[in-house]
Formats: structure tokens, sequence, C-alpha cells
């Protein structure tokens, strides 16, 4: 009689194990449960770092390529790292190579800006979006207004207080790319090598294995890597947001799905031996 | 006429492929400028093959609404999807954003089309949750095989299971990451690159075909 | 002549003024960002009820995918390659642009069986082009970087720790039993199987890691749908995701009690 | 067009010749150098110092050449400056410390290069500087040594019109390989054996016999999903290959099949092939046009729609062959839990383990290529499976001799063996 009961077991309709999911999802988007986050991991340490150490009024340029497929584990990084850079009082520069990405730009602006009572124009300037990504790499490194002469609402950029005395890379303190593509391959070969300016990255939990030679060999700076990295940024800068949440909604459904995989295991062995 | 029908299109495929495959070996300005206008080419042949599948839905859902075959009703829903995306496109001239916000087109994009495609990505979670629970028993050596490689991937990845490892494993002296960052630079490299060069030779030998005609199927045999 | 072409010109006029006042309709405000937050909330769970059973209202929201993907793929084809590509150079006189569309309207021969074998024209260069492009790239990125990488450790050998230089030569050895394991027109018995079961392993390896690789990836992106359905049940969108989900279980309910679903059910089990 | 190939080989003996030229001044000037090096005049000239066309590109780079100062002290740098006629001036490109830039560092084969790391040598692109140029228009450059920022001693300017090159010496291994494979494709070819040939068995095809056999017992259709992949993409014509076979099956058994495309060309020549198969198993009458047909273009709402069939219409048989993306585990899944045999075939090896875990059988990567040849048995496509186990059989004979060679190399210091190896299997 048992064995019709495991086997009835076995063969359990899916959709309670959907339910399963959707539940252990949903709990930590209502209530945040603040599961321990172990250790904060080197690569995502140095990038806190790099933006930790500058003096105030340095200028930092975020290239935010994401977009709305990439946005859950993007967003709250893109957004963990313009609170840290309006919370040291840096100047902020922000371009896009993905077209996807200008209305989640405007969006982030426009919630962090309000936190930090940050002008658009003097302490941040966000540029339109470019599509030739080469071209535009190589001529900010000689002149940036050669390529960036109106922000994305067309207001002239060359006399904004955010960017005063600022021409070309050399007068750029550090780079930060936030991206699920290559560009951020772009960034480290084709600027963080040739102008020896230092660059960040930010990726997708998928593409975050690919980058270890460039923080081995320390053309990258420093990398944050999906949910967790978002997580661990959140906790350094102590804002928690989306990436706290994300991260104890990631462990519960890691965890489920390791449970499920080990009792069709058992049951499987149960079933043989009975 | 077999002229028309057979030979010239044959002699399309053979001149585009090897001018193609030449212009690789040849770095001058000449192959260079090749190589972009054959790109604008198939740009635009690509275009006009959408074309064609546009056509085609509108043909194949306007005969389901005009016979009345059962489930009819669900096909106007085709032709209203297609406008809520393309007015909105038209009237805000192809621009999702503005400085007051957001455009038409914006508002169809965020609101219609990325929920529905998010959303049909967000579904492959449940079935990954389902096929894990279905598949990774342990019937074979190959079996088990698999299912500890996709065991130590699925709970390093998140700090709860780095935690739990530490717990059970932290005698070896190894973290998780450690294990995970093995496990995908050599065994898993080695399981792609045989994959990987054989894939690559099959799709040459399937190019050389094509080129040289040998592969002639698609042509159908008039 | 004259009264002709002023009626046309009166007639222009009121159409252009008519296009922007219906665009003016447009205008994205708060009210619409609230409706976009029931549109949004709507489908996301008219989509995710097929995962219960097949119904009306995923019926509706795949048939509604089904015009909007190609609705937007129509409107990005437009902007980026209709008018830029063809249009303008075509209005400029660059006539070279006349080929491509000549073999591009040739696939539409299509839709008349008689002269469909006029299509072959255009995917014949489509395929030459394609053959032409893989070929090279294949056998520089897949084949000979692949046998190079696998090598390229071993030219370190001198400064290698042994655990090193025992990985590269799993990788060396896994990759070749792999290979074996692919291996058509010989007959996989004696040391030859065992070889190629070396290999299985390792394939079982990959595929066991990439799995649960991307598992985190796709977790999140549903993290972010229910975010989403979440922030659209609150106050300010009237609670839209929670009143939508009452209707689809209600919608179950009341069928569940009709019975319709008991003879959908019995029709199920007689066909299966 | 011949008098640019004969200008072309001129210039490839000029250059010969001017290498020779060079390796005299070389030797020459170097006793110079050290006289000059004491004598502190106000701006030494920097010996040596050669322009020349960069080789193997489309005319739009310099390659600039000069010894490498032993005695430099410590902290020189070297500062490269081009003016071309129109503009006129100096226009500073780089500025690179004495050990950087050397001969070893230009990324060309030794069969292309013979640079060797007592020699510096500088590639200066110059569209990014100048924009693109006419042909033919003509650069001067010069480099000046400093001394912590003191400027030591500068080079002649030398001129120098780039040219673009017709050969990329560079990929000549992967060309020697292309030419290689293509004879053995054309033996194989050629002398395809009518009988007695071998292939293994692969699980994945001989199940299709099964999964048709059972559609037809349980008067249920077959899917067969193409993938979404264009025409001109490999696995979309395998996939479109292994339709026309499974199809004349299903004709022979007089069961049915659908179809759903996502890709309206892959569609119109899998109509060609579908009606082709029906022919040739004489059952013209039963073939129906509606066995193909267009869903969507776009990936998602094209996975969708196929769960929506496959859910409601039950099939007995799902294949899934071609070129898959991450809507690969919607379609699979939803096919498993209908209870339909699955058969998947891939060459996108990032979703063949969604296939692997929710299919009853998958043919992986180039079983996929393999699988027209096997199905069909014609001796002209058996054979070409021989070229495809040959290149295979290479890789694993210069992977293991390759292996020896260069750890031999490392052993004993080889520099030159190594080199040699490691060039040979780098793409460029």
């Amino acid at each position: 009689m048992l064995k019709e009961q495991l086997q009835k077991f076995f063969k359990i309709d899916r959709r309670w194990i959907f339910l399963l999911l959707a539940v252990t999802l949903f709990v930590p988007i209502m209530k945040p449960l603040g599961l321990p986050n172990k250790t904060i991991s080197p690569a995502t340490k140095r990038v806190y770092e790099n933006l930790e150490k500058l003096p105030a009024g340095s200028f930092v340029l975020f290239s935010l390529d994401y977009d709305p497929s990439t946005r859950p584990e993007l967003h709250p990084m893109a957004t963990a790292l313009v609170r840290h850079a309006f919370s040291r009082n840096l100047k902020v520069g922000v371009v896009t190579y993905i077209a996807g990405s200008t209305g989640l730009i405007e969006e982030l602006f426009a919630k962090v800006s309000r936190e930090y009572n940050k002008v658009d124009g003097q302490d941040y300037v966000i540029f339109p979006y470019q599509p030739n990504i080469l071209a535009v790499l190589t001529q900010m490194s000689s002149d940036l207004y050669g390529i960036y002469s109106k922000d994305r609402n067309g207001t002239p950029v060359r006399d904004m207080p955010v960017l005063k005395g600022i021409k070309s890379y050399k007068d750029m303190s550090v780079i930060v790319c936030v991206t699920g593509t290559a560009i951020l391959d772009y960034w480290v070969a084709y600027v963080g090598d040739k102008y020896r300016v230092p660059v960040a990255g930010g990726v997708t939990a998928i593409s975050q294995p690919g980058y270890g030679p460039y923080l081995q060999t320390n053309q990258l700076k420093g990398l944050i890597g999906g949910m967790k990295g978002a997580a661990e940024y959140e906790s350094l800068i102590k804002q928690p947001g989306k990436g706290t949440s994300g991260i104890d909604a990631l462990n519960l459904a890691h965890l489920l799905v390791l449970a499920l995989i080990f009792t069709s295991n058992i049951l499987l062995i149960l079933i043989r031996y009975l | 006429m077999k002229l028309i029908k057979k030979q010239i299109p044959l002699a399309i495929v053979f001149i585009t492929g090897v001018l193609t495959l030449v212009s690789y070996y040849v770095p001058h300005k000449m192959s260079v400028n090749y190589i972009e206008t054959i790109n604008k080419w198939e740009n635009i042949v690509v275009a006009f093959a959408f074309l064609l599948g546009l056509v085609s839905l509108f043909f194949s859902h306007y005969n389901k609404i005009s016979r009345k075959v059962d489930g009819w009703g669900y096909s106007i829903f085709v032709f209203i999807g297609f406008l809520a995306m393309v007015v909105p496109a038209l009237v805000s001239q192809g621009k999702q954003m503005t400085d007051t916000g957001f455009t038409a087109l914006g508002w169809s994009y965020k609101f219609i089309y990325t929920s529905l495609s998010g959303t049909m990505f967000a579904v492959l979670a449940f079935y990954i949750v389902s096929t894990a629970y279905r598949s990774f028993r342990i019937r074979s050596l190959q079996a088990f095989v698999l299912f500890i490689a996709a065991f130590i991937l699925i709970l390093g990845k998140v700090p709860l299971g780095q935690i739990i490892w530490d717990w059970v494993l932290g005698w070896t002296g190894r973290g998780v990451n450690d294990v995970i960052e093995w496990i995908m630079q050599v065994p898993a490299v080695a399981g792609k690159r045989g994959i990987m060069i054989g894939i690559s030779i099959g799709a040459i030998v399937t190019s050389l075909k094509i080129i040289f005609g040998i592969e002639k199927q698609y042509m159908g045999k008039d | 002549m004259e009264f002709f072409t002023h009626s046309w010109a009166m007639l222009a006029g009121q159409l252009a003024h008519g296009w922007v006042w219906f665009c003016g309709l447009f205008v994205v405000t708060e009210s619409w960002m609230i409706a976009g937050g029931w549109v949004a909330t709507g489908l996301t769970i008219f989509l995710f009820s097929f995962l219960y059973k097949d119904n009306p209202f995923f019926k509706v929201a795949e048939h509604l995918y089904l015009g909007a993907g190609m609705g937007w793929l129509f409107q990005v084809s437009v902007t980026n390659v209709w008018i830029p590509k063809i249009w303008e150079p075509v209005s400029k006189g660059e006539l070279l642009v006349i080929i491509p569309s000549v073999l591009g309207l040739s696939l539409l021969t299509q839709f008349v069986p008689k002269i469909s074998w006029i299509s072959r024209y255009g995917f014949t260069f489509m395929m030459g082009y394609g053959a032409g492009l893989a070929i090279p790239a294949g056998l520089s990125t897949d084949f000979i970087s692949q046998i190079g990488g696998t090598i390229k450790p071993f030219s370190m050998l001198a400064t290698m720790s042994p655990w090193a230089i025992f990985n590269s030569l799993v990788v060396a050895c896994g990759a070749i039993c792999v290979l074996f394991y692919f291996f058509f027109s010989v007959e996989h018995k004696g040391h030859l199987k065992k070889v190629s079961n070396v290999g299985i392993y390792f394939l079982m390896i990959y595929f066991g890691a990439a799995f649960g690789n991307t598992v985190m990836a796709r977790f999140s992106l549903l993290y972010g749908r229910f975010d989403d359905v979440y922030t659209y049940s609150g106050a300010k969108y009237f609670y839209a995701s929670q009143i939508i989900l009452l209707g689809m279980v209600v919608y179950f309910l009341v069928r569940w009690f009709t019975g319709k679903d008991k003879k959908e059910l019995d029709a199920e089990e007689t066909a299966g | 067009m011949p008098e640019n190939t004969i200008k072309c080989i001129l210039s490839m003996v000029m250059t010969k010749n001017k290498l020779f030229l060079f390796a005299v001044l070389v030797i020459f000037t170097s006793g110079s150098v050290c006289a000059a090096a004491k004598k502190a005049g106000p701006a030494a000239v920097l010996p040596g110092f050669t322009a020349e066309d960069m080789p193997y590109d489309a005319g739009e780079a310099v390659l600039l050449r000069w010894p490498v100062n032993p005695a430099a002290a410590a902290g020189t740098a070297y500062e490269i400056y081009v003016s071309s006629l129109e503009a006129g001036g100096w226009v500073k490109v780089t500025e690179f410390d004495a050990a950087a830039k050397t001969g070893a560092d230009i990324g060309l084969p030794f069969w292309a290069w013979n640079g060797t790391k007592d020699e510096h040598a500088v590639k200066v692109e110059l569209n990014n500087l100048f924009g693109n140029f006419p042909p033919g228009a003509v650069f001067t450059c010069k480099a000046a040594v400093l001394e912590k920022g003191a400027l030591k001693a500068e080079s002649l300017p030398a001129t120098i019109a780039p040219q673009g090159n017709w050969f990329r010496l560079d990929r000549l291994n992967n060309l020697i390989a292309l030419l290689g494979l293509i004879t053995v494709f054309f033996w194989a070819v050629s002398h395809a054996k009518r009988k007695g040939l071998f292939i293994r068995r692969i699980a994945g095809l001989d199940a299709i016999d099964e999964a048709i056999g059972r559609a037809t017992e349980m008067g249920k259709p077959i899917f067969y999903v193409p993938g979404i992949g264009s025409m001109s993409s490999i696995s979309t014509i395998a996939s479109a290959f292994i339709l026309g076979e499974v199809s004349k099956k299903v004709a022979q058994y007089d069961s049915h099949i659908k179809v759903p495309h996502y890709d309206p060309v892959v569609m119109t020549v899998c109509k060609e092939v579908v009606k082709q198969s029906y022919l040739e198993a004489g059952r013209p009458d039963s073939y129906r046009d509606d066995i193909n047909h267009f869903v969507s273009a776009d990936q998602f709402s094209y996975a969708a729609s196929v769960d929506g069939m496959i859910s409601r219409e039950k099939p007995a048989a799902c294949f899934y062959m071609g070129h898959f993306m991450a809507e690969s585990l919607l379609l699979a899944e939803v096919g498993a839990t209908s209870g339909a045999i699955q058969i998947a075939g891939t060459d996108v090896e990032h979703q063949l383990p969604f296939f692997f875990t929710a299919c009853d059988y998958t043919l992986i990567g180039e079983e996929l290529y393999a699988a027209g040849a096997y199905l069909s048995k014609e001796p002209m496509l058996l054979s070409a499976l021989k070229v495809q186990d040959l290149g295979k059989l290479v890789v694993m004979v210069s992977v293991f001799f390759g292996m020896i060679l260069v750890s031999l190399g490392a052993k004993f210091g080889w520099d030159g063996l190594v080199r040699v190896v490691m060039d040979l299997f780098k793409g460029y």
C-alpha cells in the first residue's frame, strides 16, 4: 500500500510544485527576511573601495547598458552604485549604448536624485543613447564634447557645472559599466588598458565567471555579480533595497529546488527497495 | 527555363558564398567595402522576409476569422495587439522617452510588450523547478554525475547555500566557490570544448555543401 | 485647375491638423500610468494562469502577444531598416539599394504558387552570405583557437603548480574523450567504448553545471515579475493585482461548479 | 586590376630588401649610438628610425620601428608624433616607457613577422586620428625620447604612404586548414562508395520510427518544431533535411504532422521539402498545405502559442530540431507533461542541458548534422561524415602532440618551438 502511496507522490501533479515556488518567492517580497549574507565577495568590495576612496567632487562615469530582460539583477546594482556616488558627493555622468535602457535610467535618477536632492546638470548629467560604441569610446579619449555636445534632453553640456574641467578619460576618476552584454569587455579592452583609466563592472550572474581572467590581471578593478552582488553592495552602503529582498527570495528558491531534487531521489530509492 | 529556375539561384549561392569567404582573407579596402554593402543588403532582404511573415500571420488569422473556425474570437486579439504597438509607434515616431516622461510607444512597450515577454521568460523558472524534480533522478552513474554538478552549482550560488556548505563540509577547507570555480574552469570547459569543436566542423562541412550546391534539397526538385 | 489644387491643399491641412489632435490624445498622464499598471499585471496573471490550466484568458494574452510581438518587430524594422536603409537612399538617388529590394520582393512571390520559384533568388542570397561568413569565422574561433586554448596552459609549464598542470591535463584529455564520443564512422567497442564513456561523464558534468548556473538568472527574472505584480497591487493602482487574481479564481471556481470542467476532463480521459 | 597586383608584388619585394637594408643600418648605427650617447648635443638624433606600411591591413595604419637603446637610463619614455600634409603640425599619438612596445608585442605569427625583443615596433592607426583619408595620402612620423620629461633626442622625420594589402598573411594557418578541409571534402564526396559505409547507432534517430508508430496507433498528431533559426543558420538547414525524412515516414504510416514556424523563409523551404517527401512516399493526395503554418516571428510569443497548441492537442511525439534559445525549456517541459515522446537536437550548446533533462532523446551538437545522412543513408552524405570525423581526428592529434611539444619546449626553454606551436593554433 505504501508503495502506491509513494508512487502517487512520485508522479505528483507539477502544479503543486509551481504553487510552492510562487509562495516561496512572494513571501520575501512582502516582508524581507534579511537572511544572513555570509561574506562580501572581494570583487564587490573592490568596486566599493574604488568609489569610497575618491575625494568629493571627483567625476564618475556610469555606463548603464541593460534592458528590461536583465533589469531584476542589474537595476538594484545600478541604484546602489548611484546612491553610493551621491552619498559621497561625487559628480556623476551617465552614458548608454542599449536603446532599451533609456527608460530605466530616467526612472533611476528621478527616484535617487530626490533622495539626495541632486540637481540635473549640476550634480549629474545623462548623455543620449549612442548606437556605435567603438567610435564613441575612442572619441571620448580625446574630446568628450566631440560626440556628446548635448545631454539627452538636448540642453548643451559644455557649460554644465557637473562637467567643469572634464574633457576626456584623464579627468575621470573611475568608470563603472553595468551590463548583461559584452559592452564591459569593450570598456576594459578599448579604454581601461589603453588610457589607464580604472574600469569596474556590474554583470549578471550568468556572465560573472567569464570575467575571472580580467580580475586576476587587474584590468578590471572589481566586479559586482548578479543579485547576490547587488545585495552585498547594498549591505556595504547600508541601504537595503531590491537587492536584499531579491537575494532572500533566491536563497529560499534555490533551497526549494534542492529540497525537491532530494525528495524525488529519496522516493526513488524507497520505491526501489520497498 | 531550367536555367532561370535552377542554375542562376545556385550560381547566386556559389558567388555570394565564395566572395564572402574570400573577403575574410583579403584586408584591402575593396573587400571591406564589399562586406559592408553585403551586410546592408542582408538587412534589407531580411526586412522583406519579415514582411513575408507579417503577411502570412495576417493571412492565417484573417482566414480563421472569415471562416469562423472555432476559436476565431482570439484571432481578433492578434490585430488588436498589433495596432496597440504600431499606432503608438506612429504617434511618437519611434521614440520611447521624451523629457516629459513616457511617450505613447514607451507606455505600450513598458506595460504591454515587456510585461508579456518578461512573464514568458519568467515562466521558465517554474519549468526549471518541475524539470529538476522530474529528471535529476539518480538511475545511473551518469545521472549521478549530472545530479552532483547541478547540485553544487545550485547550492553554491546563494549565500545560504555557502553557509550550509561551510557547515557541512567546512573541514575540507575548500569553500564552495572554489569548487564551483574548478567545475566551471576544468571539466565543464572540456565538455563544452568537445561539443564546440564538433559543431564547428559539422557547420563548415554543411556550409561547403551549400556553397558547392551539393545540398540542394531546400530548392525543391522541380 | 487652380480650384483643384486649392481643395487638395485644404484637405492636406485638415488631415495634418487632425493628426496633430490625434497625437495629442496620447499624452501619458498619471491615469494612463495606472491603466498601464492594470494592463501589465492583468497580462502577467493571464500568462501565468497557463501554469494551472489552458484557459480563455491565457488564449487572449497569447494572441495579444502574437500581435504585439509582430507589431514591435514591425516598428523596429520600419524605424531601423525601412526608412534609413531603403527609403532614404532611394530618395537620394542611390539606386544600388534596388538590388536587395528586388531580392527581398522575390521572397514575397511565395503567395503565388505558380511563380513561387522566384523566391529562390531571395533566400539563396541569404544562404550564400550565411555560409560564406560561417566557414572562416567558425574555423578560426571554434576550431583553431580551441586547439590553441587547450595547449596554451602547457606553455607556462615551468611556472605552474602541479595542481594547475593536473587541471590542464584533465581539460585536454576530457576534450579528446568527448570528441571520441562523437566519432560516427567507427564502431564504439573495446577500449574505444571506455574512452567515449569517459567523454559522456564530461558531458554530464558540463550539462549539470550549465543547468545549475542558469537557475539563479531565471529565478531573478521571476522575482522581477512578482515584484512588478506586487507594486501594481498597491493602493496607487487601486489594488489591481488582487482584483484580477480574484477574478481568475472566481472564474475557475465557477467552471468547476457548473461541471464544465468535468465534461472536459472526461473528454480528455477518453482521448488520453 | 592587373597593375594593382604588380604594384603590390613590387611593394612586397621592396619591403623585403628594405628590411635587408634596415638590418645593415641597425648594425652600423648601433655602434654610433654609443658614441652619440656620450656627446650630449642639444637634441641628439634617435638612430635607425623607419616608418613602413603596416602589413596585412586595409591601408590605414603605419608601422614605426627603431632599435631598442640598451643603455637607456631609467624613466626614459618615447613619444610618437604624426602629421599629415593637409593638417600640418605634429599630432601626439601615444607615449610609452622604454620597456614597452617591443617587436615581440606585435600580435603577428612567426611566418608573417620577424620582430624581436631588441627593437621597438609601434603600430599607429591613422583613421581615428585623421578620419578616412584618400588612399595614397602621405604622412610623416617622428619619435621623441624623453628622460624624466625632458626632451633628450628626436628621430629624423620619416614619410610613408600607407597602402591596402591584398592578403592577410597572418591568417595563413586558417587558409591552409580550409584548403585541406575542402580537398578532403571533395575527395570524400567524389569517392562515395555505394555501400559498406558504417555509421554508429544514434539512439535519438532510431527512436523516430518508434515515435511515429506510436503516433499512428494513438491517432494523435506529431509536432515538428524547426526552432527559431533563420534559413542561413546551419542547424535550420539540417532541421529542414530531417523534416523531409520524418514527413516521408509520416506519409508512409499515413499519420499527420504539424510544423509551426518562426521564420517565413524557413516555412517556404519546409513547404517545398514536405511536399517533395509526400510525393516520394507515393501519397501526394494526403499532403495538406497547412501542415507548415506560420506562428510568430517573436521568440516568446512563438513559444507561448506552440505551448498552447501542444497542451490543447496533446501530440504523441514532439521533435525539436534546429536553433533554439531560452524558449527551449518552455517547449520541452510542456511537451513532457502532455505525455509525448520528445526527441530534440540543437547545436546551441547552452540550451543542450535543458533539452537533455526535459526530453527523452537529445542529439548533441554535430549529431544534428549527421542526422540527415543517418536517416537518408545517401552514400554521398554518409561519406561527407568522414570529413567531420577526420576533422576531429586532426584536433585530437594536434592537441596530443601540441601538448607534448609545448611542455618539452617550456621545460627545456626552447622558446622558438613554443612560439611556433602557439602561433600555429591561434586565430588572428
